[in-house]
């Protein structure tokens, strides 16, 4: 029996969308397999139909050799299949062990100790480090990661299902993760995981599954193929891994930040007497574990969030004290971290999503009154200038664009805006390599237009193609800021665990 | 068909009041006035439910009555005035019956009784004095209540009747009757069920054990109340309103709460002028005023107190005694 | 002051009660994510299913219909709560539309049937549950009057109710699943838990709870059926938010409401409360439960997915 | 099928089925639906008096189902509207009463009593809302009850008729929104002034909500709170706003039902219209001139029914009971019109493949 999983001409349509046109994916026990495409091409929705969430149009699923109907996701878990979702499926006010047996309670009445002390034992066997006891929305992005491998191990899956786990990680933590897919592989475990990243791939897999636009490509032997390969069989056509910029030319500080300390959602300090400036002419990025300060930083700065001491001026101003929409009158435009929480208002169309700012404005409104025509042409302009496309055009919903065309609507809106200082959080999230490395050139040519950019990022590859600057979090606090030149990935890796550059060469 | 059937007959219409056509009350009572003529004879009926107590509410249902060839109307309740005062004219050749109230404008400068109107009253103190020494001599001594709705004419003259009836049991009839100021209440609706049961109960629950209930829903959760305790074998009695209650206070077999009722025949008010529409006498124009007073059948009263009540009967029919109308000194 | 409590007290768990089984039954819904609007209309539909089946029976069987009138009112709210069910559940139907149409169809429905049935819009119970005290407890002083002196059977059946709801929503598998479903359905979902199913049961489960809260109201304190509960379905909707959407929270939201309003209601009979401008008692309950949510504001524990509709794109 | 259109089908759809599922239950009792239906639309339509009833009846509505209608597009639920109403009420008609003032003056003085009154109890939730984040839900039931107590005391205690103390005193015809030489002319229907402040609100509402940036903002953050705030919104000045709004509107329904319609006030009573409003904002889907058109078509039930139950014997309560179900189909349309576009979906590709299946 060489196939513990083999799922064949898998087609599945939603309202509008072919996600999965006659995708073939064949799982060898043993076996880490690669998932790759683009955004929306289809990976999460054929996992979601292994897994029994979604039912396929068509195809058939052989498990062991054996033809299956994964009704849902129980009949998958009797069949030795488990799924950590691309979004974490956790309920946050619930604690770990509750999530763990949440739909394998075992009898009626719950007996949380009995499965504590499981949960407790399956975490030292795998390495996991965690404590059943804790609610999830008190620990940290990484931890719930492997709660969500937990909930599979619990219930003995011999498959798992990966799907863009790294995407939330920070680089020890992927290290990490890549130890504990190593050890369930020498349990006897098969793992199939989604990720953009190729360099993961190439890490870990053993072989590749390529689809593209609901379409299956093809797989191949990871150790036989280069990235470049898999990256052109993905997106159709070849693609530019590194970002080209020139050096850069800084100029006059434009933000400048001091002592400044604001306090998290959980009301205790999540920056600490913290300093930073930033000038005109380069990119300084912040990199950090999720959770050490950044949102804190960069919600002080835009002034969704308030400062409890400290100062922080945009050329020579004072604003800490500010409105947010005075704030970005001194010339800041702010890439949220979350598009659809913060970026877009979904029910609007984009044509009123790009005049979000400045709705209050001329030409946009005049005494109280909208201008459409202007509100148009400005739309239409940004739109064209950054690639958005969409279906009605600015008329389409916000929410009838795909990801990606969202987050370069956000881009654009945000950039249009010409800004003296822009805020990037995490522009790229989520996004395929295609898309990537569209807004990358934009924010480079932001920063050769003379202009500062703060790029907040998770991703440490992000940072080093981008940055000319690097500050360093942990804790809520500054560790340190570097050239890029004088550093590497291993050395920021390092001092975002909080080490100290001084007490790493002594 | 059935129009056609109908189309010879006159049609009778009722607008109700506020409140359901089977409120044990007002609206009732009128209806099956009006129901009881349609045996004697040749006519087909319908009521309507007003949205709203408004005027502009009646209005509309009247004209909805009319445009559908209903030429006799009969409308329950002083809240009817203005309105009757405008349709009499606007609808000559429709016959209005008003009871409880007369036709006056807005600002009661001008009152009218058309020639197609008549206005009923009745004399609903007289009908409260009776229950009141009725009940006196009942329970010969011990406190009683009164729970009212609204603040309203007719449920003002039930109370002020009731308290004089008491008053005069005592004064002739050597009971020792309480009625204390803390115990004479309007609740301030007609629908407030449980406000009725709870201010039922606390009455009940200070001594209290006859309470007059002149209250619509309010008084649903008083005689509710009564029952209750009554069951339980507590003395919780409820003096009924408009109609015999006999029958809603029914708790076990025959047993009822209901020990008697300050009655009004609003039954008479459709029945009687029906049938003299019907021998081409239609009081028109007229005020007639109908009779009161407690249920022939009483079977919580002893026969004491139905001999005495008889007398007093005479007496008032007589002019002997004089019962107010106004709250002169009495509680308000 | 004591005096007025011991005398207001059983007359206040009377009223409370059937706002606090309405409540408990808006807790299950809500826990499982579909937010209920229509509590009042199902306390009318039970109020009316169980009406009938009384006024049936009553003369045949006058203890046992009472208990009848209370299943059948339990049924009929459960049966009726699935037209909310289908159009927020299976048809991902806006849940606040839904709910109100919920009350609407009640309304009317009811009068339209009462009259068809019974040729009567009212439908009135020659006798409801009789009142007693409790043999030996009621005897313990403090306690004895306040809980367990002129106490109605059906008020120990809800308290019943709400400890049984504790535990189902905090100690077994069902109440782990039901609260997953209203907090991450898509959690849910993917730890093999039929979400579709957890709320259809929740919100029969909240139709019956209502259902039997106007029975309830019925074969206490009212008597009669009219094809109305005077506003308690919203007043225990407001309770269940009063209440954080916890049972205990629930007890005492609705409690006070009960009896604030009791004693507002007889402070015209007490002279000790009747120095007091009526208006200020009348309106008492109603601004201490504004104050009170401001000062529980801070901690709302609404479940975060009530009200959206969930959908796994099954088709 | 753009947006505004399908909101449209989707409404037409709604009453189409509520009227069917009307036509069930009139067979159910052994009525002709065709009869029951031809009787409502001439109890409508069949005088000049009866015509304009129905825009009299339904002036109120398109006020209270306005409010409804504005604040669900500011992401809010105003379940408040019969208590603003009734305040709005109270206020207009203690300034039509007592207050010595031409015609001329009394009006837009009255006019603007209402909108203050009802724009202050809606104000109290929009505090608790944007300042505490108490459910506006909870909150506006609550200010229904206490309104309805305020007036309960305050109408007898202030402004009460002369021999009754449950009813304020009719108003003066000067303080009335009857105009005596047009309700001549309607033979005394109910059409009023009302429908002019009604309609001009309709246009106001539309204009704000489609061409300001006050529309823009209260919008956004009706659809979005956390993208208006970072969008530099003041999210907390805009939800009071939207309540204010709201509940201005529903005290200008109090204005011309209390001074248009009833001429008066009683007490005990919460409006029923204030309830109307909801549906009247949801067959409305929440637009403006959705909402006038919603209003109306309650408004033609809400008069005729009366002479439908009159004639056929149908109960009034069919019309109530129609309502409602339309309501239930307005939450359920969504997803049938979805099906009817699937089944349409279907046939073209069916068609497409029998073509030869290229492409
Ligand atoms: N429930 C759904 N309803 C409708 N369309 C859907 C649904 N889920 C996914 N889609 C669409 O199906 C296509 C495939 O989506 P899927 O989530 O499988 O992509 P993916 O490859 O996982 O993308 P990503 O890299 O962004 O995670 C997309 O166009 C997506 O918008
Ligand atoms: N849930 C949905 N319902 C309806 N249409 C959708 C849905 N999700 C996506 N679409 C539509 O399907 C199309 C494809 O979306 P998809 O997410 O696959 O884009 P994409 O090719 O991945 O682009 P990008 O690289 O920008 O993410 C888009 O035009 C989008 O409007
Ligand atoms: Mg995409
Ligand atoms: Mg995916």
């Amino acid at each position: 029996m060489e196939y513990i999983i083999e799922m064949i001409d898998i087609y599945k349509e939603f309202p509008g969308v072919i996600a999965n046109n006659n995708i073939t994916l064949r799982l060898k026990k043993g076996e880490v397999h690669a998932l790759l495409g683009e955004n929306g091409a289809g990976k999460s929705t054929l996992m979601s139909i292994l897994f029994g969430l979604y039912h396929a149009d068509r195809g058939t699923i052989k498990v062991r050799g054996k033809e299956v109907n994964i009704q849902n996701p129980n009949v998958a878990y009797d069949l030795g299949i488990g799924m950590v979702h691309q979004h974490f499926q956790l309920v946050h006010n619930f604690t770990v062990t509750e999530n763990i047996i949440l739909g394998s309670e075992g009898k009626q009445i719950l007996d949380r100790k009995t499965a504590s002390k499981k949960i407790k034992d399956l975490s030292v066997r795998y390495g996991l480090n965690i404590n059943p006891n804790d609610k999830i929305e008190d620990i940290s992005v990484g931890m719930q990661q492997r709660v969500e491998i937990l909930k599979m191990l619990y219930r003995d899956a011999e498959v798992l299902i990966f799907d863009e786990p790294t995407a939330v990680l920070t680089p020890q933590e992927i290290i990490e993760l890549m130890n504990i897919i190593r050890n369930l592989i020498e349990e006897g475990k098969s793992v199939i995981l989604i990720t953009h990243k190729l360099k993961e791939i190439k890490l870990i897999a053993d072989r590749c599954t390529i689809i593209r636009r609901g379409k299956y490509i093809g797989t191949v032997d990871v150790g036989k193929t280069t990235t470049g390969e898999m990256a052109k069989m993905m997106v159709g056509r070849e693609v530019l891994f590194n970002v080209d910029k020139d050096e850069a030319k800084p100029g006059e500080v434009i933000l400048e930040i001091n002592d400044l300390n604001v306090l998290n959602s959980r009301k205790t300090l999540g920056l600490k007497n913290f300093s930073l400036s930033v000038k005109c002419g380069e990119v300084m990025g912040v990199a950090g574990v999720e959770g050490n300060g950044q949102t804190e930083l960069v919600e002080a700065i835009t002034g969704l969030r308030k400062t409890e001491s400290g100062t922080i001026h945009i050329s020579g101003n004072e604003i800490s004290r500010l409105s947010i929409r005075k704030r970005y009158e001194t010339g800041l435009s702010y890439i949220p971290e979350d598009r659809h929480k913060h970026g877009l208002i979904l029910d609007y169309t984009v044509g009123e999503n790009m005049i979000m700012k400045l709705y209050y404005q001329e030409p946009y409104s005049k005494r109280g009154i909208l201008n459409p025509t202007a509100i148009e042409e400005h739309s239409n302009k940004v739109m064209e200038l950054f690639d958005v496309r969409a279906g009605e055009g600015n008329m389409s919903l916000a929410s009838n664009l795909s990801g990606g065309n969202q987050q370069k609507a956000i881009v654009g809106r945000e950039i249009d805006m010409n800004p003296d200082l822009l805020i990037a959080f995490q522009p790229t999230r989520g996004l395929d390599v295609g898309a990537i490395e569209y807004i990358h050139k934009r924010i480079i040519e932001q920063r050769d237009a003379g202009k500062a950019v703060l790029l907040v990022s998770l991703e440490l590859d992000e940072i080093l193609d981008l940055s000319d600057r690097v500050a360093v979090v942990a804790g809520g606090e500054l560790i340190d800021v570097v050239n890029i030149e004088d550093t590497n990935e291993n050395e920021l890796g390092l001092m975002m665990t909080g080490v100290r550059r001084e007490d790493m060469h002594e | 068909d059935q129009e056609e059937s109908s189309s010879a007959s006159l049609k009778v219409g009722m607008v109700t009041d506020a409140g359901t056509i089977d409120d044990k009350s007002f609206n009732q009572g009128t209806w099956e006035g009006i129901l009881e003529a349609e045996k004697d004879m040749d006519i087909s009926t319908k009521y309507l439910k007003p949205v709203g107590t408004t005027e502009a509410d009646y209005m509309k249902e009247i004209g909805n009555l009319y445009d559908a060839g209903f030429r006799f109307m009969v409308t329950p309740g002083f809240k009817f005035e203005t309105t009757i005062f405008q349709v009499q004219d606007k609808y000559p050749d429709c016959k209005f019956v008003l009871i409880d109230g007369a036709p006056h404008n807005a600002d009661w400068s001008v009152f009218n009784t058309a020639d197609n109107t008549v206005s009923i009253f009745f004399a609903e103190h007289e009908s409260g004095f009776l229950a009141g020494v009725a009940s006196a001599l009942q329970i010969k001594e011990g406190e009683m209540g009164f729970i009212g709705g609204m603040e309203i004419p007719p449920v003002q003259k039930f109370n002020w009747g009731f308290q004089q009836g008491v008053a005069y049991a005592n004064d002739k009839y050597g009971t020792t009757v309480v009625l204390n100021a803390e115990n004479i209440i309007y609740q301030g609706t007609f629908s407030d069920v449980a406000a009725g049961q709870q201010l039922a109960a606390q009455m009940y629950d200070k001594g209290v054990s006859v309470i007059f209930a002149a209250a619509g829903g309010v008084g649903v959760g008083a005689i509710n109340e009564a029952k209750t305790r009554m069951a339980a074998g507590e003395d919780a009695w409820i003096v009924g309103v408009d109609l015999d209650q006999y029958a809603d206070g029914i708790y076990e077999g025959e047993k009822s709460v209901i020990l008697t009722s300050a009655m009004k025949h609003i039954e008479l008010a459709g029945y009687d002028t029906l049938i003299a529409e019907s021998k081409g006498e239609f009081p028109g124009g007229k005020t007639l005023y109908l009779e009161v007073g407690v249920p022939e059948v009483n079977p919580n009263l002893g026969e004491a107190a139905l001999a005495a009540m008889e007398e007093v009967k005479t007496k008032i029919e007589a002019g002997d005694i004089e019962i107010s109308d106004v709250v002169g000194d009495l509680f308000p | 002051m004591w005096d007025i409590v011991k005398l207001i007290f059983p007359y206040a768990i009377a009223y409370t009660v059937p706002i606090l089984v309405t409540s408990l039954g808006g807790l299950y819904s809500e826990r499982s994510g579909v937010v209920n609007i229509g509590l009042e209309g199902l306390m009318v539909f039970g109020m009316f299913a169980g009406a009938y089946i009384v006024f049936l029976l009553q003369t045949v069987a006058p203890g046992l219909s009472i208990w009848l009138g209370l299943l059948v009112g339990m049924l009929g709210g459960g049966l009726f709560a699935l037209l909310h069910a289908f159009a927020s559940i299976t048809l991902n139907a806006n849940q606040v539309i839904s709910g109100t149409a919920i009350n609407m169809i009640a309304g009317a429905l009811t009068l339209y049937i009462a009259r068809t049935l019974t040729g009567s819009g009212n439908i009135q119970v020659i006798r409801g549950l009789p009142r007693v005290d409790i043999p030996i407890l009621s005897k313990i002083p403090i306690l004895g009057p306040l809980l367990f002196s002129s106490t109605y059977a059906s008020t120990w059946v809800v308290l019943g109710i709400l400890l049984l709801s504790w535990f189902i929503l905090y100690k077994t598998a069902f109440g782990l699943r039901l609260r997953a479903c209203g907090e991450h359905p898509y959690a849910a979902a993917s730890a093999g838990i039929n979400v579709y199913r957890m709320r259809y049961i929740a919100v029969v489960i909240s139709g019956m709870l209502a259902g039997l809260g106007g029975v309830i109201i019925l074969v206490t304190y009212s008597g009669e059926f009219n094809g109305s509960v005077a506003g308690l379905g919203f007043l225990a909707l407001a309770a269940l938010i009063f209440g954080q959407w916890k049972p205990l929270g629930i007890l005492g939201a609705t409690f006070f409401f009960g009896f604030m309003t009791t004693m507002a209601n007889i402070s015209q009979v007490i002279p000790e409360l009747s120095i007091i401008p009526p208006v200020v008692l009348k309106v008492f309950p109603y601004v201490m439960t504004l104050i009170a949510l401001v000062i529980f504001s801070k901690s709302s524990q609404a479940p975060k997915a009530a009200g959206q509709p969930f959908d796994l794109g099954k088709k | 099928m753009n947006k505004k259109n399908s909101v449209l089908v989707r409404s037409l759809l709604a009453t189409g089925l509520g009227l069917v599922a009307g036509a069930i239950m009139m067979l159910f009792i052994g009525a002709n639906p065709f009869e029951g239906y031809f009787y409502l639309v001439k109890g409508a339509f069949m005088s000049v008096e009866r015509t304009f009833n129905v825009v009299g009846t339904g002036t109120a509505l398109v006020l209270t189902g306005l409010s409804v209608a504005f604040a669900f597009k500011t992401g809010l639920f105003n379940i408040g509207a019969a208590g603003q109403m009734l305040i709005g009420g109270l206020c207009a008609s203690t300034v039509g009463l007592l207050v010595p003032l031409p015609r001329i003056a009394l009006l837009p003085t009255m006019f603007i009593a209402a909108a203050l009154g009802g724009g202050l109890w809606g104000a109290v939730p929009g505090v608790l809302k944007a300042k505490f984040n108490v459910h506006e839900v909870v909150a506006t039931i609550m200010m229904n009850w206490i309104a309805y107590w305020i007036a309960f005391y305050y109408i007898p205690t202030f402004i009460k008729a002369e021999f009754m103390t449950t009813e304020s005193a009719l108003l003066p015809a000067k303080a009335s929104l009857k105009i005596p030489w047009l309700t001549e002319l309607t033979n005394g229907s109910y059409i009023n002034l009302g429908i002019i402040i009604a309609i001009a609100m309709v246009i106001l509402i539309k204009f704000i909500l489609d061409k300001t940036t006050l529309g823009y903002e209260l919008k956004a953050v009706g659809y979005n709170r956390d993208a208006a705030q970072y969008a530099g919104i003041k999210v907390n000045k805009n939800i009071i706003l939207s309540m204010v709004i709201a509940g201005a509107l529903a005290g200008l329904a109090g204005f011309v039902y209390y001074c248009g319609y009833s001429q008066n006030m009683q007490i005990g009573k919460l409006p029923s219209l204030g309830f109307d409003g909801i549906a009247v904002a949801l067959l409305g889907a929440s637009s403006p001139w959705g909402v006038l058109a919603a209003a109306m078509f309650f408004g033609l039930l809400h008069s005729a029914k009366g002479f439908m139950n009159a004639i056929t014997g149908i109960p009034p309560q069919i019309s109530d009971t129609i309502i409602a179900i339309i309501i239930y189909f307005t939450a359920t349309s969504l997803f049938i019109e979805r099906l009817i576009k699937k089944v349409i979906a279907r046939r073209k590709e069916k068609a497409k493949d029998a073509k030869g299946g290229e492409d």
